[in-house]
């Protein structure tokens, strides 16, 4: 019998450990897994590598981690915003490392993870700054940079519905780099607005088959 | 009618480059204007990295969704015949040389097509780079919507650029306040200028060596269309 | 105005060209575009690349290409089945090359053409004699071979439903190779059951968004 | 009761090491018996490199979907919670550690843990791979179904093997007619053998060197769980 929905946001996140790399859904606000972050915070998880594309915004999810100082490097495309605040302070004292990468390239290295592949060659980033310390090839008249595979050892995400075999749908661009992480992590974690009856959701149209997740857990929405 | 375009102007005047049809990625910013801008006789699917197809306007007010946001995290709505998909493969769709037209920012151009527009010499605050370099190498036609000075009047067309790459021989065309430029094997070639403004006006502004088409247009003020 | 209706299987075809590297899908008999693949035919284009999974069987679609001697290389997986006679005629007389590619390499290869990439490390085949000749790389302990893109000048792919704009939706199992193979080609035509109004497909379940489709053609059903 | 398992015996003795929950690929022929052994008090999720997960037992007579099969190209059903997706999904669950299972036919094993199980010396028909190189490199357990000697009696079991390999040290544990046997660091380690036959008898029967665990326990007739 296969069920793996989870009664408690903080079963959701039990046994991971310090030091863990956690990959963080979200683009912007949309599709952030915000409750599932703040109970990695609850539980005292720290020495965190944290790989999500902005680097958190006000006092929620990623900016709270960097708030407390839960992470040890961020891995990320875009970790400037309005609202960046808690992330800029632990750059300039050098408390935090940050890792950035292309946005396409964070999100193709996730996958070559999930894949079980070595990595690949793209032509993004060749003769920027980001390339540096790169192997670069040039294949078809045109220079490419060689990038590894990003694993997580946990990936939270957040999907709209779930059910007890893991299978996931996802609402709007709320999807993004949901389906992606849930695929290259150890542990996958995902939390949903709603439970659904095995087989009520449309196997022609699940987007996260459950082979993927580990638990899901329901979060009351408002 | 003479003296620099408006920004919704350029915007206007790139809209006339998008054909009928195309599928078409707007960096975050400027470039968005040009949505505005382009007519209804054409259809146009606009794609966001976050993985849309067939981004619509900005809902009416009260009706935004906070998860249904483009590339630069502001609402937008879905047209009929949008689809959503997941982030790897909508920069599978903008590596992979399936967005036909891409309008982006940019500090600097060189004449050889490099672009940069992701990183000033600014240490102060942490380097951010976005979706930028996948879409320069990877749409079919890259589109530069620029001032062609820094507010200062330092040229932003170079021989070279000196602030850092976001990707090498990648723009087709750069739009200005001032001008409409190709980037060809051999440089900058103006298509089109504003009136009243002569050709030694704007390689005064320029620091890239320009050359001339044979029948330079006058850039017209971006309308509607 | 986008329209990618057209409407007869010869427009569906037209102007594909001798010597065109042509993808077809299908897995066995499921997903196989057979309408258009024998619209190929009868326009008489030849001297042609395919990559498929199968190499076709008894007298339909590649057997009859393969028949007609319309086929100078297969690149595939699995050629050999209880019908692939013409194949392994063909085969046997030298008058067609195959390159033999594992499964999922195949696959593989063609999304890394789809996704601009410029090859990729797999552990698939290495220590294996479809390794012979191949880069091969220790990543993280374990030997990796290295794979190109594999593109395709024209793909030719089977789905259930479209709309104007080219978007996809398709049916069980026939899935299989048509999302990747209409990402990976110049051309992609798409033969479809039913035609459908825009809108009328769910944005959340479009399964290849139609930025990867160029000709979609009703191919009437039984 | 002695003397060689009959093939579905062994396939009843290998579904008794399918874990409940577990997401199982089974290769085409012999290895799909093992699905009809499985109790049915275990959930287990199986995989088709075709695109599927949540494949249920054929469908009745008259009730097949021509599209809906496996990897053998037989008809098959899906149960509620199964899920379809693409080929290039289908094996990145299978090459990316995915699947936790997966049994497999082989002409040959090493003590290594070498396979060979796609191709022989026979040069008169066309090679054909199929999934089974990603199967085996990407599957977290690789168990393999086979006789334990040829039809002519020659052995499987070989110190290394002379057909071509599908994939090198990838072999976790070894079923026979006769035995089963770990794939360990030190070579093929005996846990279980028919009742009846004597250690020489097996070893005789196999090219490599065995070794017996200290509680080889007696292999049984599998039975439906």
């Amino acid at each position: 019998m296969i069920d793996k929905r989870v009664g408690s946001l903080a079963d959701a996140v039990a046994g991971i450990e310090d030091g863990a790399t956690v990959l963080v859904g979200g683009f912007g606000a949309s599709g952030v897994p915000v409750e599932l972050v703040h109970a990695l915070l609850d539980q005292g998880t720290t020495d965190l590598t944290v790989v999500t594309n902005n680097a958190g915004s006000g006092e929620t999810d990623v900016a709270a981690l960097l708030r407390e100082r839960r992470v040890r490097k961020i891995v990320c495309s875009y970790p400037r915003s309005a609202g960046s605040v808690w992330f800029e302070e632990r750059w300039r004292a050098g408390e935090v490392e940050l890792e950035l990468v292309p946005q396409g390239t964070l999100s193709e290295r996730m996958r070559a993870a999930a894949a079980g592949l070595g990595g690949f060659f793209t032509p993004t980033g060749a003769d920027t700054r980001l390339a540096e310390g790169k192997e670069v090839r040039v294949i078809d008249g045109r220079r490419h940079v060689f990038e590894e595979p990003l694993p997580g050892d946990v990936a939270l995400v957040r999907a709209a519905r779930a059910d007890r075999w893991g299978n996931l749908v996802y609402r709007t661009a709320a999807r993004n780099f949901g389906p992606t992480m849930a695929a290259a992590a150890a542990l996958t974690v995902v939390q949903v607005d709603e439970f659904v009856e095995l087989g009520e959701l449309d196997p022609e149209a699940i987007v996260t088959p459950g082979i993927f997740v580990d638990r899901v857990v329901r979060v009351g929405t408002a | 009618m003479s003296g620099p375009l408006a920004v919704r102007d350029v915007a206007g005047r790139i809209a006339r480059d998008i054909p009928d049809g195309a599928y078409v990625n707007l960096g975050i910013g400027l470039p968005t204007l040009v949505a505005d801008c382009v007519g209804e006789d054409k259809e146009v699917v606009y794609h966001s990295e976050n993985g849309i197809l067939g981004m619509g306007p900005a809902p009416a007010p009260g009706e935004e969704d906070p998860e249904l946001i483009n590339a630069g995290k502001q609402p937008v709505t879905l047209l009929p015949g949008g689809a959503f998909f997941h982030h790897t493969d909508a920069f599978l769709m903008m590596r992979g040389g399936h967005v036909d037209v891409t309008v982006l920012g940019a500090f600097q151009v060189s004449e050889t097509g490099d672009l940069a527009n992701w990183a000033t010499d600014d240490a102060t605050h942490p380097p951010a780079v976005g979706g930028a370099m996948d879409l320069a190498v990877g749409a079919k036609r890259v589109l530069v919507l620029t001032t062609h000075t820094t507010r200062s009047g330092e040229p932003k067309l170079l021989p070279r650029c000196t602030y850092p790459l976001t990707a090498a021989g990648v723009v087709d065309r750069v739009y200005t306040d001032l001008a409409v430029l190709d980037v060809t094997d051999s440089g900058f070639l103006v298509r089109e200028m504003v009136a009243g403004l002569t050709r030694e006006d704007l390689q005064g502004r320029t620091a890239a060596q320009l050359a001339f088409a044979d029948d330079v247009a006058v850039l017209e003020p971006g309308q509607r269309e």
